[in-house]
């Protein structure tokens, strides 16, 4: 953390505040206006127009006992931890590519990790739901091929009880209330984010290499080098991927709206917090709770930030 | 300083398992980009009846090329100018901004801090609707400033919270040095900030500039004079056809990428290389 | 609003432009109690001048519909006696008679006793008679009409009612249909042949392009042919 | 090292290079800004067909030939950012003169809020029919439906707002050529009975003939509601004739009435009509390819243009999309609704529905604020003549939706049939049971769904979802009751002063509005008083 100042030197420092000052205006016109309508509206009953009604709580207290939104919290908090324990192969993969011992190698690897962001997500969206489509899909022609499907039916009909699973008849993986919330995990293997490995590479580049020579001299196994050499020295990104993921999961709903519709697919199990606030917001034209809504899932977001920044401890 | 080349020899031997994985990785995350060109050169017919495996070079549509390059030219002057000014504005003020939190601890840099993080959780239901009118005021619609402002605030918040991380791991003595030798501040983020960060500047300036490169929400709602369109919303009219030509569509994707491959190619080296390599002797 | 205030309230322009405030506090948006509750004064201070001018009466009606629908808690109980009240001391204004309408509607759709309900209907009925302001007239049968089919009233009052109203002369095209085929529709049910054949055959060549032309076609040609 | 520089150097300059290029380029161009005395009408719309582009893009430019002063411009836009689009031109006051009727512009409020009602002008016979068969009739009565339904015709504000250039119908397109194969004849199916032994046939022998899995319908999230919903309306035709009241109301839009008495358990959800008409869902469901319901638009028509389904049911917009791209010969045949005498579901149903109420769509709204009203309108009367609207069809391959326009013959089968009864009501009634019905239905069309299983699995998700429906219903109209209540205190102002000659003319139909609006909203605040629910929100 930076050095604290002492009142007097702070004084002498004051230009230091002009470098904030740019961007304080620019954030302050074009981010804190809409957001503030957005806290305004929360407390109106609005429907989007001009026309509105101050109702104070009322939609706040709606949002105690609406039984659609804590039901998506459930959703939600699976597919946080899910997407918290698919940073590793990110990590990992930037850590192999540290490694490598040719610098030509590890800077082409680089720039092979940039061409994938310029594919548009259209391309990706069609891969994906070619994967999970039930007739021609590649996932059921693997089970179906390598005997997993019996498997599935087996687990199913003892273990699972579900009934879902029936040979012959293909597994409808997008459309079946039991099965959305694993192919959302699924979705993505082998679940690199480019950019992610981007910014850990960055990080590891700080290490020297003669940190690596003294490992080597006491014997240190790759593992243990991993722990005590990389893994400390990014920690900072990590906690940092870990702040964007809170905040992306919890407010993303792209994805579940282009696959599952406004109303969270079958059972509603792929509703997660922020399709119910657009839900409520386009559907149902209910754009005052919905602002409503956003100040709940805001809060939440806080919440685990700031115990994300508490307990994940970066020690320098 | 020895070259990379020579680094301790026992690493290199266990490298070719490393390249195995990491080629495994890269092949499925290229995959996309496969499917991409071997698209682009079939018509709706041949991709029916063969969506994965890439046609014969003897049946290549060529023609989906040249469509894709008519319709992506008029688009390349609009869409260059907004997204080098949205990065060059956005990385410049927010190395400025991250500085100031990560320099010194001043007087209510903490209530400012907190300020900017706040804005980064709020989820965002009906901004566009204020955002929007505000624009109206400040008569900016039609204009392609306004989508080169939005870009670099847009930026603003993602970028020093990044960039602030990074400048704190900077070891305090170089900025000391710095100060002795009567260097400004500015002076200061010249010669320390950038050499020692230019990897994640590098990282945040590819983002910044793909994200205008790709919008096509805001421009739509923007603009209104048909010549002053970027590439985004281009490309979101091929999306809107009922009928889904996707050769075209792969081949325009493609064409409307291509500046960005050569420019990364490029300056891929200026920001991976060329500084950082320089920090560290130093 | 600011324009408002340098008329003095106390001159006629004063107590017409003190009304024009009243009206406007209702429409600014967005609606807050207090905009509500001063509109409420304003409009008592244009009654206290003269409640039984064109003005005074017209305030008068919309502190009724104030508590009928504006406020964020409706009071219909405060609104029939307002309504009540102002049909009583201007029977012959026309907006008073709008206003009795208003009580009509408020007082047979309110939670009541069905005992009591028919009770009202049938005074409703006899107030009714005296009403001439032409929508007066037409709503107020529009109303009663609706109510026998909801609290299940008798039919042939019904179709009196829905008579009295086309007597009036509805002024929508779309209302006009919707009123023809129900006076057809309860005229046949009640086996009133000719009557239902006449409305029917109107509602053909007053509203052509119709989604329920066949329907009416179907109709008529049962009610033609003697019953089997 | 210096290779270094020289290559950071080449990357910098053709980053310079390339940004010098587009400066020149952006600040090259003059601001094409045209003369002041030019009237410029734009108009706006989602339907991005090249054909439907070419089409209104002929009409404007015939406009300007016998309009000089005046430059017609169209304004298309992705379907997918309309709704975004609209939402901000119309809350920024920017919005073109004319605008297509969609989701995002059709709510009472927006409509009400922002646009132009055309009731007093589709009285008069439209000048541009000058010389037809038309041209005494009024512009109202010049198109099929006469402007009685949604989406021109707004049954909370009675008012007309939409005026339409096409209507669409819901046809089966299917496959000739492996029809004539698997069935062996050319005869087509006419009644429900008919059509379920075709698609037994397929589903039996139509891997044996052809040597390759076939599906008797293609199915998706968007296709399989086209017939699963009019099967649906044509089931509960006598059940929604006991509540739809004397003036034989349609029933979308009019759902109130349903809500209340389910709540009130007067009908069941599990009522014969109701249970027969999803079992009806079901069985169209079972002929479809198994998890069509998380495929879309493109999926389906994938699956059929490859020769892997024998039908597909879409609307009539989809004709020159189907044909350009399907390999082999399309024929047309409109969905067969079961007959009176259908053994299971006849006993239900009237007979087949009329289409008079068939949706006329491509609808333009006027925008309140525009600088051009006069203009706009009479570009919107020229647009729906007689003339254009021929002009339309013949260059968008779309249906007309003004009468005596001949079609060619491939659209025949697609123009509306008028004679017929009136339809029921469909599944849902509002955005909550809507949502929970889209929510369990893969309980119903699932491979091993049931009737049952389905209605069961509803339970008090459906109720809660009524209560809040009607509870969004009431606010609806107790808003629009208070704009009305406004526009007729101004106007009854107006008339005491007699400043405007219609002002009266104008109080007594705000009156007419006001009684209808008051009388549903009321009727709703008495249904949930009695229930014990808060009447709104």
């Amino acid at each position: 953390m930076p050095a604290t100042l002492s009142p007097r030197k702070a004084l002498h420092e004051w230009q230091l505040y002009l470098f904030l000052v740019p961007s304080l205006v620019l954030v302050a016109t074009f981010m804190y206006f809409p957001a503030a309508s957005a806290i305004y509206h929360s407390f109106f009953d609005w429907q989007g127009g001009d026309a509105a009604r101050f109702t104070g709580l009322a939609n706040y207290r709606r949002v105690l006992n609406d039984v659609v939104l804590w039901r998506s919290f459930e959703t939600i908090g699976i597919l946080i931890i899910a997407n918290i324990i698919k940073l590793i192969p990110s990590i990992l993969l930037a850590v192999l590519i540290h490694r490598l011992g040719s610098e030509k190698w590890q800077y082409w690897y680089r720039v092979l990790l940039v061409l994938p962001m310029i594919v548009p997500g259209l391309v990706r969206l069609f891969i994906w739901k070619f994967f999970f489509d039930p007739n021609f899909g590649i996932l059921n022609k693997v089970l179906d091929f390598t005997g997993g499907k019996t498997l599935l039916i087996a687990l199913d009909h003892h273990f699972l009880r579900w009934g879902i699973f029936h040979a012959g008849v293909p597994v409808p993986w997008l459309s079946e209330s039991h099965l959305i919330v694993p192919s959302l995990i699924i979705w993505g293997f082998p679940w690199i984010g480019t950019v992610g490995v981007l910014i850990y590479l960055a990080g590891l580049q700080s290490i020297g290499t003669e940190v690596y020579e003294a490992a080597d001299l006491d014997g240190v196994n790759s593992f243990q080098k991993f722990i005590h050499i990389e893994l400390p020295l990014i920690m900072t990104q990590v906690r940092l991927s870990l702040v964007l993921l809170i905040i992306g999961t919890l407010q993303g709903f792209g994805l579940q709206f282009l696959l599952l519709g406004a109303n969270g697919g079958a059972g509603g199990s792929g509703m997660v917090p922020g399709l119910w606030m657009f839900n409520r917001a386009f559907s149902a034209g209910e754009f005052g709770y919905a602002c409503a809504l956003g100040m709940v899932l805001f809060i939440f977001i806080l919440a685990l930030t700031l115990l994300n920044n508490k307990y994940v401890r970066v020690e320098k | 300083m020895t070259d990379g080349q020579t680094i301790a020899k026992g690493r290199k031997s266990a490298d070719w398992l490393k390249h195995l994985v990491i080629g495994g990785i890269l092949l499925i995350e290229m995959f996309p980009f496969y499917m991409m060109l071997q698209i682009s050169f079939k018509d709706n017919a041949m991709f029916n009846r063969s969506p994965w495996l890439p046609a014969w070079i003897t049946s290549w549509h060529w023609e989906n090329w040249i469509f894709g390059a008519r319709l992506v030219t008029p688009y390349l002057a609009n869409t260059v100018f907004i997204s080098v000014s949205a990065t060059v504005g956005s990385i410049v003020i927010a190395v400025m901004g991250a500085y100031f939190f990560a320099r010194y601890r001043m007087p209510f840099s903490g209530i400012l801090w907190s300020a900017f993080l706040v804005l980064m959780l709020m989820p965002g239901v009906a901004n566009i609707v204020p955002l929007f009118l505000l624009l109206k005021e400040m008569h900016l619609l039609n204009t392609l400033w306004a989508l080169v402002i939005l870009g670099v605030a847009g930026g603003q918040v993602f970028n020093i919270y990044v960039l602030r991380n990074f400048i704190e791991d900077i070891p305090k003595d170089l900025f000391e040095a710095a100060e002795i030798d009567g260097a400004s501040h500015f002076q200061q983020i010249m010669n320390v900030v950038i050499p020692l960060s230019g990897s994640i500047i590098g990282t945040l300036a590819i983002l910044t500039f793909l994200g205008s490169w790709n919008d096509f929400l805001m421009p739509l709602i923007v603009l209104r004079d048909r010549q002053l369109f970027p590439l985004g919303v281009g490309l979101i009219y091929l999306d809107g056809e009922p009928v889904k030509e996707w050769g075209r569509t792969m081949a325009t994707y493609f064409l409307a990428s291509l500046p960005l491959i050569i420019l990364f190619l490029f300056t891929m080296k200026l920001f991976v290389r060329g500084l950082s390599a320089g920090a560290i002797k130093g | 609003m600011a324009g408002f205030k340098q008329i003095p309230a106390s001159s006629p322009q004063g107590r017409e432009s003190v009304y024009g405030q009243a009206m406007m506090l209702l429409t600014v948006q967005p609606v807050t109690r207090g905009n509500i509750n001063l509109s409420v004064q304003l409009f008592q201070s244009v009654i206290d001048k003269n409640s039984s001018d064109d003005l005074g009466i017209t305030a008068k009606y919309f502190l009724g519909r104030i508590e009928q629908i504006y406020r964020f808690e409706p009071d219909p109980a405060r609104a029939i006696a307002i309504y009540e009240d102002l049909f009583h001391n201007h029977p012959e204004h026309p907006v008073a008679q709008q206003a009795f309408v208003k009580l009509v509607l408020l007082k047979l759709y309110d939670r009541i006793p069905d005992a009591e309900r028919a009770k009202d209907f049938a005074t409703f009925e006899v107030q009714g008679a005296k009403l001439q302001d032409h929508d007066a007239v037409r709503d107020f049968h529009l109303v009663m009409a609706q109510a026998c089919a909801k609290f299940g009233f008798s039919e042939e009052k019904r179709l009196d009612h829905l008579l009295a109203a086309d007597a009036a002369g509805v002024v929508k095209d779309d209302s006009k249909a919707n009123l023809i085929v129900s006076i057809a529709e309860v005229a046949r049910k009640l086996g009133r042949k000719d009557l239902a054949l006449q409305y029917y055959r109107r509602f053909l060549d007053e509203c052509p392009r119709d989604y329920r032309t066949y329907t009416v076609q179907q109709r008529i040609a049962a009610t033609e042919q003697p019953a089997p | 090292m210096n290779r270094e520089k020289i290559m950071n150097l080449i990357g910098l300059t053709l980053l310079a290079a390339c940004f010098a290029m587009a400066l020149t380029r952006v600040f090259s161009r003059t601001a094409t800004h045209l003369g002041s005395d030019v009237v410029t009408i734009r108009f706006a719309h989602y339907q991005l067909e090249s054909g439907v582009r070419g089409a209104f893009d002929a009409i404007a430019r015939e406009y300007e030939k016998i309009h000089p002063g005046v430059v017609v411009e169209q304004m298309s836009i992705p379907e997918n950012v309309y709704p975004t689009w609209t939402v901000t031109q119309l809350a920024g006051g920017t919005a073109p003169d004319l605008i297509e009727y969609g989701p995002s512009t059709g709510s009472d409020e927006r409509l009400a809020r922002y646009f132009q009602p055309l009731t007093e002008w589709v009285g008069s016979p439209n000048p541009y029919n000058k010389g037809t068969s038309l041209e005494k009739t009024p512009w109202r009565q010049t198109f099929l439906d006469g402007l009685t339904g949604w989406p021109n015709y707004n049954t909370n504000l009675l008012e007309i707002y939409g005026m339409p250039n096409t209507v669409v119908t819901i046809r089966f397109f299917y496959n000739r050529d492996l029809y004539r194969k698997i069935t062996g004849n050319e005869t087509l199916p006419r009644t429900y009975q008919e059509f379920i032994e075709v698609c037994r046939k397929v589903e039996q022998d139509g891997e044996r003939i052809t040597g390759h899995k076939v599906v008797p319908i293609a199915g998706s999230k968007s296709n399989a509601p086209r017939i699963t919903e009019s099967l649906f309306c044509g089931q509960v035709q006598k059940l929604w004739a006991q509540y739809q009241g004397d003036d034989l109301r349609q029933a979308n839009g009019n759902e109130a009435v349903l809500r209340f008495a389910v709540l009130k358990h007067k009908l069941s959800l599990y009522d014969p009509a109701i249970q027969s008409a999803y079992q009806i869902t079901h069985d169209a469901g079972q002929y479809m390819q198994p998890g069509f319901m998380q495929l879309n638009r493109e999926d389906a028509v994938f699956t059929f243009t490859q020769g892997n389904a024998l039908m597909i049911a879409t609307g009539s917009y989809d004709t020159v999309s189907l044909t350009s791209q399907a390999p082999f010969e399309i024929g047309v045949f409109p969905v067969p609704s079961p007959t009176r005498d259908d053994p299971v579901y006849g006993k239900f149903v009237f007979g087949p529905a009329t289409e008079a109420g068939a949706p006329t769509q491509g609808s333009f709204l006027l925008y309140m604020e525009s600088k051009h009203k006069q203009q706009a309108l009479d570009f919107l009367r020229f647009m729906t003549s007689q003339k254009m609207n021929a002009l339309f069809a013949a260059k968008s391959g779309w249906l007309p939706a003004v009468i005596g326009v001949d079609v060619d013959e491939k659209m025949k089968p697609f123009m509306p049939e008028m004679d017929g009864y009136i339809n029921g009501f469909r599944p849902y009634w509002g955005a909550d049971t809507y949502r929970v019905i889209d929510n369990n239905q893969y309980l119903l069309l699932g491979s091993d769904g049931s009737v049952k299983k389905f209605l069961d699995a509803l339970g008090k998700d459906f109720d809660a979802a009524l209560v809040s429906d009607s509870q969004s219903v009431n606010k609806t109209s107790r808003n629009n009751l208070l704009r009305q209540d406004i526009a007729l205190a101004s106007y009854m102002q107006l008339s005491r002063q007699n400043a405007v000659p219609a002002a009266a003319k104008k109080v007594s139909e705000l009156n007419e509005i006001e009684t209808k609006l008051e009388l549903d909203l009321d009727d709703g605040i008495l249904e949930m008083n009695e229930l014990g629910f808060p009447p709104m929100k």
